[in-house]
């Protein structure tokens, strides 16, 4: 038996409990929110598979971008993702966040949200409905389970890139950056 | 109905031009420095409820076009009257260049909102206006976003097609 | 006033009635344990029946978000009415509204009812949409699909869902109706049939056009059909007048007797009546009643180069044309009294009046073309001459000779275009009571129906009859399907499959035609070589015979050292190159002589193709 | 004591919707209140002066996303005004058929997040489950769950499927079934009568200074209804009702809303009944070319908040030149809202605001 080999063993059950208790912050950032109280009240219940909303990012970890994204409200988007606390997840819900959807041409929403948020998983739909999201929970706990939800990791490596474009778009960010640009130890991190 | 008022506001305001396109609505169209007068009387003349008030760009004659639409509540409380289905459309043109208008929130208070929403979209001043500070957008514009000239498809493809994607350098 | 409605305060215990939800049975589904169905009009991912499917490119102009592009489809090869093109998706864009399904003219764009993609990768989202008949690979059966693993690449097959409904769709899939003469009113006389749109009709048929250009590329001159609709419907004549003239001259002849290639290439003609492209040419043509003032032409200053043309059908009269505004200086040369050619002689007066030809010839004459009538090239005028005077020479003889069945004692029988020709522009021939026309192609139909009205009207109120008779059957009539429509309409008695055997003649006057049963008409190869059964006979009665059965041009006046070496197809047709030169320099011919398909605007094109080969070689040259 | 900013910003559990208000707040007492919408601004008017009359009408229901329909019906009803298109009795019956389901479906939503808001989360469950069953009809009848973009110019764009009609009364009948439970649990109760009873108090004279229309104005005893004072589509074929009451708070906007549930649902099945035959959409011109002749008009319908308002402005383009929605959340949210919010405490921003029936994308558009 390696070293890796208990190490996995060690980390299945916290891999498994993170997994089956995805809590969703409650931010209605787009259109695509008039499907989420369908999905966690009686009809459709999400809380079998484990979603319950709760009130702040501090003990979210899964971030539901529903629907297109104003510059406005990329701002709090970001303080909010910011604020969420590791291993978190983020699922980009319909087209809009895509590739602009119906609002390509609006000179104030965001085209591709995966230039300034890492993006976990995306919903095709206008807007997706409740059963899609059901079936979008199971697909991202396979991505958990193979490690591919790192969406998190990519934005701690790629800070500054992230950073930038937030800045581009948002003009001057009145919070400090979430890691510090200059030293690059934090790579190592689990 | 409509006849009479028509008459008594030719009586009492000259420079109007009045027409009557359809039963149900009156539009009027008079020179920006006797609009308010003309509202107050219309607001005295029972129509009470302003529901909008927009603006409209003519590039090529080089105007701004603002349009009051009033319509009134009902007369007596609980019947409802014929009176309520005419609306009133009040234009009036200002020059497009450094383009200002007075404030009707004295008259109607809640042309308060709509008149932010006009400065900071079209860059209409109105003086007197309490609080003309920026509405809805986040971003500034040189050109406000929804005057004629400012080709918001262009705009997309300098501001937010120049931001690149960001590349996950592959550990 | 109401009474007031006082605010009933409520009591703290009535919430404890709820209780009895206890008992109830829970309303969550157990989704996806049980599957819940979307309903049959669900707008889910799109579906496309290539196969049905014309790349017209209507659903990427119509679509807000434009998330429809025509994608490049090298698999498929384009043919009239069809391009290889076939609509890309990209749901980063589309909001499933369903418009591109209603603007589809072949309905082959619709929704499926599946609706779930779920993926980190954002360019899996763009995708070419097929459906179960062409893609088995990603449409699965309602066994192997399972709700966890479906994507854009596993979904369901057979699970249609908001489907193009022709009362709702963004087309108009019927034609404005044209005012016509009604049949047995129009075959007592000569007057046009076709009356033509007055401006509301020609407005109202041309928004119809969705300007997908189909047509343009069906057309064999590729006029730029969808901009002189849209100049119509906007109202601007002379401007619509200007887009024609850039590749047709001729409006007033081809708005009447074109084979319209464009209207079957139309895509609204799938599920509806396509765009009438050719009566909106004609009504272009005769709402402006001087071409001059229109189109402000210009010839370029002369460059005293000079041009023969021998023959002024279609071919020959775009030639002079093209050349003309080139600054050449162009003769023509023809042997009937006016212009026209074929079309003069050929398409009958109710269906192509001498007017709408000359109307367009005289333009042409105006513009400086110097037409010799009456001066048939080999007797008036010798060829030799010709090639010795003009610097290039464009051959549009056309086909003039009518063929014959060469059947026992047929000389008893009349040609066709001798028939045509001496009725239109001769003096006319005494016709029969019973007419037998040999013959199933357009210029039999023509002779027919003309027959049809000359009995009519040199035997009134007697009951007279037109008979045809034709090789090949119902399906293979080389004649256009409303030509057959319009003239059974008339009344003509059809005799399909049945071939011509021998003339019965008594005591010198014609009693009528053997005839016996086609067994095919083709051999193997596709050649005409037609088989009979021999013991099955017809005789069919009648005291005249007119013989339509195809034409062949006639090269007489060509010398014979020349004419050897002038070489020709497998088919009997001239070669050419891509200038339209003949294997003889300076010598250009195009048109009937030339192409396989027989029609004016095939000659035009031709025509065009060889104006800018002599204008390049005698630039150049 | 101290006077404190507090910024009810768009991520907030008493916020339904992206919309912000900033609290100048002295203890628990607010006084002074200022809206800060935006976050949901899609320059709707601007983008539908780049798009031809048919394609701006499936980007036109994404206004308001609880409510596409009535945006789609003012939308229709301003084309065919400037276009002078006539629409078929039966396109009448059905619009109204179709628009009273979706005045049911969006008071089901407020009800969900007003009755969220004041802790009532079984009633909120009931008014979610309905709502769904609603949008189960919608999906059956339009293809989409909740943008339908059904009602275009000149009709609407399909008929009923065979065995709609049915359905209908069978859902309706099922919901009607629990109205006594929803009174009992939540409208008869007396912890929302304490809760609600003086909440966002406002006299007739200040709505009607304050443009407030619909429920709110309603509430202050003003039988003020759109499709009463300009009838549209059939609702002049049907007699019903207008519910008023008389105090103009929180409480009486929420019963408002309950009686017009049940008078929409009575209505419907009026309106099932002498319903013609015949078709329900006449063509409008080719999509491509289609030009709406110059002029201006003012349209408005009664949506579930208020009075829809749709200022068009066109000049003889294939596209519309000038557009301005007056939606009835605008100044129920930028005036009322902050008048009513000065002097109320923090605990009752929330309820003031969603008995106000204020939606955040309706303000910003």
């Amino acid at each position: 038996m390696d070293r890796n080999q208990i190490t996995k063993w060690l980390k299945a059950p916290a891999k498994m409990a993170n997994k089956y208790s995805l809590h969703v912050i409650y931010f209605c950032t787009g259109c695509g929110i008039i499907e989420i109280p369908p999905v966690i009240t009686s009809r459709w219940d999400a809380e079998r598979f484990g979603i319950i909303p709760v009130a702040t990012p501090r003990q979210a970890n899964l971030f539901l971008i529903t629907g297109y994204v104003s510059v406005k409200t990329l701002r709090p988007i970001i303080r909010t993702y910011e604020q969420m606390l590791e291993p978190k997840y983020v699922i980009g819900f319909g087209s809009c966040p895509i590739n602009g959807g119906m609002y390509w041409d609006s000179y104030n929403t965001i085209k591709h949200l995966d230039k300034y948020i890492p993006i976990d998983g995306w919903i095709a739909g206008c807007m997706p409905r409740p059963e899609a999201i059901i079936i979008a929970v199971t697909h991202l706990w396979t991505l958990i389970d193979k490690e591919m939800a790192n969406g998190y990791k990519k934005y701690r490596e790629n800070y500054e890139a992230y950073r930038k474009n937030q800045e581009m778009a948002l003009g001057e960010l009145d919070w400090p950056p979430l890691f510090s640009v200059s030293d690059k130890s934090r790579g190592n991190v689990q | 109905m409509n006849k009479s008022l028509k008459e008594k506001l030719e009586s009492t305001f000259k420079g109007l031009r009045i027409a009557v396109p359809e039963e149900s609505r009156i539009a009027v169209s008079a020179e920006s420095d006797n609009v308010l007068a003309i509202l107050r009387f219309l607001k005295d003349a029972g129509f009470n409820h302003l529901a909008l008030l927009s603006a409209v760009d003519w590039i090529e004659d080089n105007v701004f076009e603002l349009c009051f639409i009033l319509t009134s509540y009902m007369q007596n409380d609980d019947e409802v009257t014929g009176r309520q289905s005419l609306h009133i459309i009040l234009k009036t043109k200002i020059p497009r260049k450094e383009p200002q208008f007075k404030t009707a929130t004295g008259i109607f208070p809640n042309a308060e909102p709509y008149e932010r929403e006009i400065h900071e979209l079209f860059g209409i001043k109105f003086e007197g206006h309490k609080r003309l500070i920026p509405l809805l957008l986040e971003r500034n514009y040189e050109i406000p976003p929804f005057r004629k000239d400012f080709d918001t498809r262009k705009y997309v493809k300098e501001v937010f097609d120049k931001i690149p994607s960001v590349e996950i350098e592959e550990k | 006033m109401k009474e007031k409605t006082t605010n009933k305060k409520g009591s703290i215990l009535s919430p404890f009635k709820a209780v009895n939800y206890l008992f109830k049975k829970p309303r969550t589904l157990r989704y996806p344990f049980e599957p819940k169905e979307p309903a049959l009009r669900y707008r889910g991912f799109h579906l496309n029946d290539w196969e049905k499917c014309t790349g017209c490119g209507n659903c990427a102009d119509i679509c807000p978000n434009e998330a429809v592009t025509m994608v490049e489809i090298p698999e498929i090869e384009p043919k009239p009415g069809e391009k290889n093109e076939r609509p890309k998706l990209d749901y980063g864009r589309c909001c499933f509204c369903g418009l591109c399904v209603d603007i589809c003219p072949p309905g082959s764009l619709r929704l499926s009812r599946d609706y779930f993609h779920i993926h980190f990768d954002t360019n899996t989202f763009t995708f070419t949409p097929k459906d179960e008949k062409t893609d088995k690979e990603h449409f699965l059966g309602s066994k192997q699909y399972s709700i966890l693993k479906a994507s854009l690449a596993h979904r369901k097959e057979n699970y249609e869902g908001f489907v193009s409904d022709i009362d709702y769709s963004l087309f108009e899939p019927q034609r404005v109706s044209m005012p016509e003469v009604s049949p047995d009113e129009r075959k007592l006389s000569f007057i046009e049939q076709v009356i033509g749109y007055n401006k509301e009709e020609a407005k109202a048929e041309a928004s119809r056009c969705l300007e997908c250009k189909l047509c343009e590329e069906a057309c064999p001159a590729h006029l730029k059909i969808s901009d002189y609709i849209r100049a119509i419907y906007e109202d601007k004549p002379g401007e619509s007048l200007k887009k024609i003239f850039e590749d047709n001259p001729i409006p007033s002849i081809c708005g009447r007797i074109c084979m319209k290639h464009c209207e079957a290439a139309c895509s609204l003609s799938i599920r509806g009546e396509p765009v009438a492209v050719r009566w909106l040419k004609r009504f272009v043509a005769d709402s402006i009643k001087d071409y001059e003032t229109a189109l402000e032409l210009q010839t370029a200053e002369p460059t005293n180069k000079k041009i023969a043309v021998i023959g002024a059908g279609p071919g020959g009269l775009s030639l002079a044309y093209f050349l003309t505004l080139k600054g050449h200086k162009v003769v023509v040369f023809d042997s009937l009294p006016g212009g026209g050619g074929m079309v003069r002689i050929g398409p009958p007066l109710y269906r192509l009046p001498i007017e709408a030809i000359d109307k367009d010839v005289d333009h042409i004459a105006s513009l400086g073309v110097e037409f010799r009538f009456n001066t048939t090239v080999g007797k008036d005028i010798l060829f030799e001459d010709i090639l010795k005077e003009y610097d290039a020479i464009y051959l549009g003889i056309g086909t003039t000779v009518s063929y014959s069945t060469k059947v026992k004692n047929i000389s008893e029988a009349h040609l066709a275009l001798p028939f045509l020709q001496e009725n239109k522009i001769g003096s006319g021939t005494k016709v029969g009571k019973e007419i037998i026309v040999i013959g199933g192609g357009n210029v039999a139909m023509d002779v027919a129906r003309e027959a049809l009205r000359l009995q009519h009207m040199q035997y009134p109120g007697e009951n007279v009859i037109t008979k045809t008779v034709s090789l090949e059957d119902w399906d293979q009539m080389p004649a256009t399907e409303d030509e057959i429509e319009e003239a059974k309409a008339e009344g003509i008695q059809f005799n399909p499959g049945w071939g011509p055997k021998e003339v019965k003649i008594e005591n010198d006057t014609i009693k009528g035609l053997l005839c016996v049963k086609v067994k095919s008409v083709f051999d193997e190869q596709g050649r005409f070589s037609p088989t009979f059964y021999e013991e099955k006979k017809m005789f069919l009665d009648g005291d005249m015979i007119i013989e339509a059965i195809g034409q062949a041009p006639n090269f007489s006046f060509i010398p014979k050292k020349l004419f050897n070496k002038l070489e020709f197809t497998p088919n009997r047709k001239v070669k050419v190159d891509e200038n339209g030169m003949t294997t003889i320099p300076a010598l250009f011919a195009g048109g009937d002589i030339v192409n396989l398909n027989l029609d004016a605007v095939t000659a035009i094109a031709d025509a065009k193709v060889a104006a800018e080969g002599i204008h390049k070689m005698l630039c150049e040259g | 004591m101290r006077e404190l900013e507090l910024y009810f910003g768009p991520q907030h559990l008493g916020m339904v919707g992206n919309f912000s208000i900033t609290l100048k707040v002295e203890g628990d007492r607010i006084l002074e209140a200022q809206a800060n919408p935006g976050y949901l601004h899609r320059g709707f008017e601007k983008l539908m002066e780049y798009r031809t009359w048919i394609q701006n009408f499936p980007l036109v229901c994404r206004i308001n996303v609880v409510e596409p329909d009535h945006i789609e019906m003012i939308y229709a009803m301003a084309v065919e005004k400037l276009a002078q298109i006539e629409v078929p009795e039966r396109a009448h019956f059905v619009r109204s058929i179709y628009l009273e389901l979706a005045r049911v479906g969006s008071h089901l939503f407020g009800l969900w997040a007003y009755a969220n808001m004041l802790g009532f989360d079984t009633v909120a469950q009931w008014a979610m489950y309905h709502r769904d069953l609603i949008l189960d009809l919608f999906e059956e009848l339009t293809g989409g769950r909740v943008y339908h973009i059904y009602i275009w110019p000149g009709g609407v764009r399909r008929d009923f499927p065979p065995g709609f009609k049915d359905k209908i009364v069978n859902t309706l009948h099922s919901i009607g079934g629990c109205v006594p439970d929803y009174d009992s649990t939540f409208f008869n109760n007396r912890l929302f009568y304490e809760r609600a009873n003086g909440i966002g108090q406002l006299t007739r004279e200040q709505a009607k200074q304050w443009g407030a229309t619909g429920q709110t104005l309603r509430a202050t005893g003003m039988k003020f209804d759109i499709r009463k004072v300009e009838p549209y589509a059939a609702y002049d074929k049907v007699d019903w009702d207008v519910p008023v009451r008389e105090d103009g708070d929180a409480y009486s906007r929420v019963w408002v809303i309950r009686d017009e549930m049940i008078e929409s649902v009575h209505m419907i099945f009026k309106l099932l009944d002498d319903m013609p035959e015949g078709p329900v959409y006449n063509r409008i011109p080719n999509p491509f070319k289609w030009k709406v002749p110059k002029g201006d008009a003012y349209v408005r319908c009664e949506s579930s908040r208020g009075e829809l308002g749709l200022y068009m402005v066109s000049n003889g383009e294939d596209k519309p030149y000038r557009v301005h929605f007056r939606t009835p959340s605008y100044p129920n949210g930028l005036i009322t809202l902050e008048k009513l919010l000065e002097n109320a405490s923090i605990a009752d921003v929330g309820n003031i605001m969603i008995s106000l029936y204020v939606v955040a994308p309706e303000i910003d558009r």
